[in-house]
């Protein structure tokens, strides 16, 4: 299976990136534009193939490692 | 002192350490490799040096914080034991729980070294005591993630329980938005654990610690373990 | 598979070969070559690795010297700096891929650079990069500017070595084309220097760091040579960096060679495994056998082909001892790093692929290294240039002048630059960027130290390449003199245009004879370098510009001065330059340029002689004590000079000067001369002392106060000329 | 609207952080996992209620800003 983990910033967590995005955009004369946040995906290829297995695989490695939950939350996509 | 410094792949500030814990101690550290289970026996101090601990690579320190030797770090911090974490060793220390809130890039999001200045916040620590209470001191930073980031309960109870060690500020002592090198809350360099025996700081004391090398702002922090743990 | 490519003449000219080439491809071979036998021709004979167009007079540079232990030829070029230590450097390019991606381009270049001074056995001890970006005005430059550094931080930052130097320029002459070159300086004990040259019959060939992927791969030849229905999956991509795996690659091989293992060593650079294998057999007098299959793959699906020209980044080949697999794996399995048996030495004189056993390539090392083309180009000398109009500059107040010069785009603080740089990792510098040149101390050599820099003003070998190359290297000799060290070699980084065109190909010819007189002059030999030519876009080439990086060593590390005025009251002495020319050479000067508006006349000469004599005698008062600070005057001249050495004090200063202070004298940026202080009662030696040595010598003025004054007139305060230096770059990049 | 950009690496180019969590997931005593990538996701608010527009916009940033083609693949998502 493939996993694809999505983790954004927890909100009320400044996002320097976002920001630096924002402006970016503004001074490029893009308008119109509200708040920009950037997170990251990562793809984990994954020899498992039951699904249930799989995500509480992918879940530990969240937990472990791929998110900061004191900054960060996780979504998981298996397919 | 009986000292150790832990090396991670991609740590390159080991060898700065070593220098200054020697230079001012009097005794060379051990170098202990980020995979060994246990540290040294009879351990006074465990440093987490500065560097690229695995590149920095998804998340600085995150990595280096789910090494076999943090285990053995965390019992020897939970033993009592004093651990000081500098840069990126801050960055493990935050990552792995031992201290809170996390290290964001910078504002500006760019790499940023320079000489900074700090006000040294509280002189009750075994890291802090021979700098005097709000004293103003000169020392490099060197990272691109030292945005010290915790929300509001954790930043009221470090700042109640007197546990922000260093702020950055200007050299007359001024801490305030221009004076913040890359957009920490409150402009935070460096906190403490409750117990007061961890010290995790994103400036680098082991750079300035020789009038050859421009300063010796660093200095104190250095004395002040040494006497601590004599 | 793709050794069935059938060899067309436009499969031949896709792989950059002339048909003149290719008939010597044919003889050689004795048969038509395959496709992977063609790869190989095609990247051993580019310019690149052959050196086909400048071979002839870079051979005419002076290498030696006592001192020298290595010149060019080897991976980088060592120097003994006494103690049983080395110095070990190079200075290499990366423009192009920096143009087309300017993070990974330049982070690459760093990566490169790094590897070809640890392979000699060296521990990097620090970067320099000279960089070259068009005007400010241009679209472009913003961004390259920005991706540059963040990319030459990233990687240098990552493997802990302190970026402690460089120079920048912005030109419209490099709108399309700008130049990245970086420059690593390592450290190693004289008896543990490591070669190239593969020696031992039977001998285990490794491959050791990261898997080897598609990266590089030079486009066009893969599009038609290889590419199907898969194209846009199997497109050549952009060598990514990764500092990571590098510091790990720094420490293992510093580790395996701590032991006696290693019989030779060679980074994979440009043309990766093709020209790494190749020189340590040719140079080895050796066969080589490779089995293309046991090299550490990332993708799936790769061809021999693919495999001898990737420039996937991070990797090296290495001759081992009989008996040492072992232990050498046991060292990069302990780092993490891929390691395997990929080959063995043959006494055959070839160089045998295999790919599951079969053959996929068989060539001739020696007679494929002889036969690599050479060439006489045809050149053409630069015409002198006439005498600039100065028409305008009696008006001009030298106090506006003097704001706009310190802060125009070639002179203003480059602060914001190396900032993003770790200049401080290692806890060895002393004095760190913002000064004529960096100063690091030895952790094997308490009191010693290096002194590095880079330098060319490509405006002055533009207008006339022989004086212009011979400042180059006069520049970086004085700014190491400058800090009070003794300069023992350069490497070069040639950057030009097209050497097809005699006008092109005579500004490098020139900058070599330049180079050549002001290296015997000043014992100052070549010990490595590397040449980029093709600098062109739209047929426009750059301005010719051969970088210089060069080294030195202080003795006694606490005698180095900085540029900063020390105190009040002390006296200012300008040494060097002759009394009747003083001060009045304004052609091609940045004041010309920058206030008059005017890119003209010829560039100053260099008095070679007068130059050594004023070095020699500088370095002589820094090491006896009697300097408190001292500056070599470029850019801007006199005024300049001052401006900077107040400015990095944040202390003014009074000039007095007999006669009319005319912005000429200002400004003239004539050769060969130092503003240096000291305290009053020091200044008779200084004199005496300079007389002795037939250097012109006079006092011109005092430190102290808030401003810059000139005979009495006040000009701009530090604060002013501060925030013009400082304002520049950032307010720039803000954009 | 709120565009969603996913940056991905081309097939082929180097991800140095993909690798090293890779090794790192492997550490932590994960197994059966295979390639590893990371990217980005940008998310950005639009005043833009014309979903033509908005998506013509957004290839734009993309363009000029977010993605950096020579090794980066991008996919806009709008809603
Ligand atoms: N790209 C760069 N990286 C690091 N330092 C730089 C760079 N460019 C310039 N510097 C530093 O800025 C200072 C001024 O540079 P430059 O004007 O070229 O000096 P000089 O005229 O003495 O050759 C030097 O200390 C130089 O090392
Ligand atoms: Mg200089």
């Amino acid at each position: 299976m493939k996993a694809k983990v999505h983790i954004t910033l927890k909100t009320g967590v400044l996002d320097p990136q976002g920001k630096a995005i924002e402006k970016s955009l503004d001074h490029l004369g893009f308008d119109g534009i509200g708040e920009v946040r950037q997170g990251k995906v990562i793809e984990i290829e994954l020899a498992e193939t039951d699904e249930a297995k799989a995500r509480a695989a992918v879940e530990a490695m969240c937990r472990k490692l791929l998110a900061n939950t004191v900054i960060e939350n996780y979504a998981i996509e298996l397919s | 002192m009986k000292s150790a410094i832990v090396v991670f792949p991609g740590t390159n500030r080991e060898r700065d350490m070593a220098k200054a814990l020697t230079l001012v101690g009097g005794t060379a550290p051990t170098m202990v490799w980020h995979g060994d289970a246990d540290l040294p026996q009879g351990l006074d101090l465990v440093v987490l040096p500065g560097g690229f601990s695995y590149g920095d690579y998804l998340r600085s320190g995150a990595m280096g914080a789910r090494s076999p030797v943090l285990d053995a770090v965390k019992r020897h911090a939970e033993a009592g034991g004093y651990v000081l974490g500098v840069c990126n060793g801050f960055q493990i220390l935050a990552e792995s729980g031992l201290l809170p809130g996390a290290l964001m890039r910078n504002r500006d999001l760019r790499f940023i070294c320079r000489d900074v200045h700090l006000r040294v916040e509280t002189a009750d620590s075994p890291f802090t005591q021979a700098y005097g209470a709000g004293e103003i001191v000169r020392v490099p930073v060197a990272h691109h993630d030292g945005n010290f980031f915790a929300d509001e309960q954790t930043l009221m109870a470090l700042e109640g329980e007197g546990r922000v060690a260093f702020r950055y500020c200007d050299e007359r002592g001024l801490a305030a938005e221009e004076t913040n090198p890359n957009g920490s809350r409150d402009n935070i360099a460096g906190i403490l654990s409750a117990n007061r025996r961890i010290l995790g700081m994103m400036p680098h004391p082991e750079n300035l610690v020789e009038p050859a090398l421009g300063g010796t702002g660093g200095r104190p922090l250095f004395e002040s373990i040494t006497e601590a743990l004599s | 598979m793709s050794t069935a490519v059938p060899i067309t003449p436009e499969i031949v000219a896709e792989h950059g070969l002339t048909p003149d080439e290719y008939k010597k491809v044919l003889e050689i071979m004795g048969r038509a070559p395959n496709i992977v036998e063609l790869g190989i021709f095609s990247v051993m004979w580019s310019e690149h690795c052959s050196y086909k167009s400048s071979k002839k007079w870079l051979k005419t540079l002076p290498t030696k010297a006592p001192w020298v232990i290595q010149g060019p030829g080897e991976n980088a070029g060592v120097v003994d700096i006494g103690e049983g230590l080395t110095a070990i450097f190079k200075m290499e390019s990366h423009n192009h891929p920096s143009f087309i991606e300017p993070y990974q381009g330049a982070a690459t270049g760093v990566g490169g650079i790094l590897r070809d001074v640890f392979t000699m056995g060296a521990r990097p001890v620090a970067n320099l990069n000279a960089l070259r970006f068009g005007a400010p005005s241009d679209p472009k430059t913003r961004h390259l500017v920005s991706g540059v550094v963040a990319g030459i931080g990233g990687y240098g930052n990552c493997v802990g070595v302190p970026t402690v130097g460089g120079e920048v320029n912005f030109h419209a002459g490099f709108n399309g084309n700008i130049l990245v070159n970086a420059m690593t300086v390592g450290v190693a004990p004289k008896d543990r220097i490591f070669y190239s040259a593969a020696a031992g019959l039977g001998n285990s060939v490794v491959y050791v760091g990261s898997k080897t992927g598609r990266d590089g791969i030079h486009g066009a030849t893969m599009a038609s040579a290889e590419f199907t229905a898969e194209t846009e999956d199997k497109r050549p991509t952009v060598q990514v960096g990764d500092p990571f795996t590098e510091k790990l690659l720094i420490e293992a091989c510093l580790e395996l060679m701590a032991t006696d293992a290693i019989v030779a060593i060679q980074d994979m650079g440009a043309a990766g495994l093709t020209s790494s294998s190749f020189e340590m057999a040719s140079k080895g007098g050796m066969g080589v056998e490779l089995a293309l299959d046991s090299v550490p793959m990332r993708e799936v699906g790769m061809s021999p082909y693919e495999l001898m020209l990737s420039e996937s980044q991070e990797r090296m080949l290495i001759v081992l001892e009989p008996g040492k697999e072992e232990m050498a794996k046991a060292i990069f399995d302990k780092w993490e790093l891929d390691f395997a048996v990929i080959g063995t030495l043959t006494d055959t004189g070839r160089m045998v692929l295999t790919w599951n056993g079969a053959v996929v390539g068989d060539l001739p090392i020696d007679p494929l290294a002889e036969a690599s083309p050479e060439y006489d180009r045809p050149w053409e000398p630069t015409p002198k240039a006439a005498d600039p109009d100065l028409s305008g500059a009696e008006s001009v107040s030298w106090s506006k002048a003097l704001v706009q010069l310190v802060g125009c785009p070639d002179m203003a603080s480059r602060r914001w630059i190396w900032e993003q740089y770790d200049h401080l990792v290692m806890g060895n510098t002393l004095q760190r960027p913002g000064g004529d040149a960096a100063v690091i101390r030895l952790d094997d050599a308490p009191g010693k130290g290096l002194a590095m820099t880079t330098d060319c003003t490509p405006r002055y070998v533009k207008a006339d390449p022989v004086e212009g190359g011979k400042q180059a290297v006069a520049e970086a000799w004085r700014n190491l003199t400058a800090v009070g060290a003794r300069p023992l070699a350069i490497t070069d980084n040639m950057n030009f245009g097209n050497p097809e065109k005699p006008l092109i190909m005579g500004q490098f010819v020139g900058a070599c004879q330049g180079i050549s007189e002001a290296c015997l002059a000043l014992e100052f030999p070549v010990v490595s370098g590397n040449v980029s030519l093709y600098n062109e876009t739209n047929g426009q080439a750059i301005p010719p510009t051969p970088a210089i990086g060069a080294v030195g060593v202080l003795d006694d590390v606490d005698s180095s001065v900085s540029i900063a005025f020390k105190g009040e009251g002390e006296t200012l002495v300008l040494l060097g330059g002759s009394a009747e020319t003083e001060g009045s050479w304004l052609g091609q000067s940045l004041f010309l340029r920058e206030i008059l508006g005017r890119e003209e006349g010829p560039p100053p000469p260099v008095d070679l002689s007068a130059e050594r004599a004023t070095g020699d005698l500088v370095r002589g008062l820094i090491g006896d004590g009697l300097l408190s600070a001292c500056h070599d005057l470029s850019d801007g001249g006199l005024l300049a000079a001052a401006a900077e050495m107040a400015m990095a004090g944040s202390l003014g200063c009074a000039l007095t000067l007999d006669g009319t202070a005319d912005v000429a004298r200002l400004f003239g940026e004539d050769q060969g001369r130092y503003l240096v202080t000291c305290p009053p009662e020091t200044a008779e030696a200084i004199l005496f002392r300079a007389k002795a040595a037939g250097v012109a010598v006079r006092t011109v003025g005092v430190t102290g106060g808030t401003a810059l004054v000139v005979n009495g007139e006040a000009g701009p305060s530090i604060a002013d000329l501060t925030g013009a230096h400082e304002g520049w770059l950032p307010t720039f990049m803000a954009g």
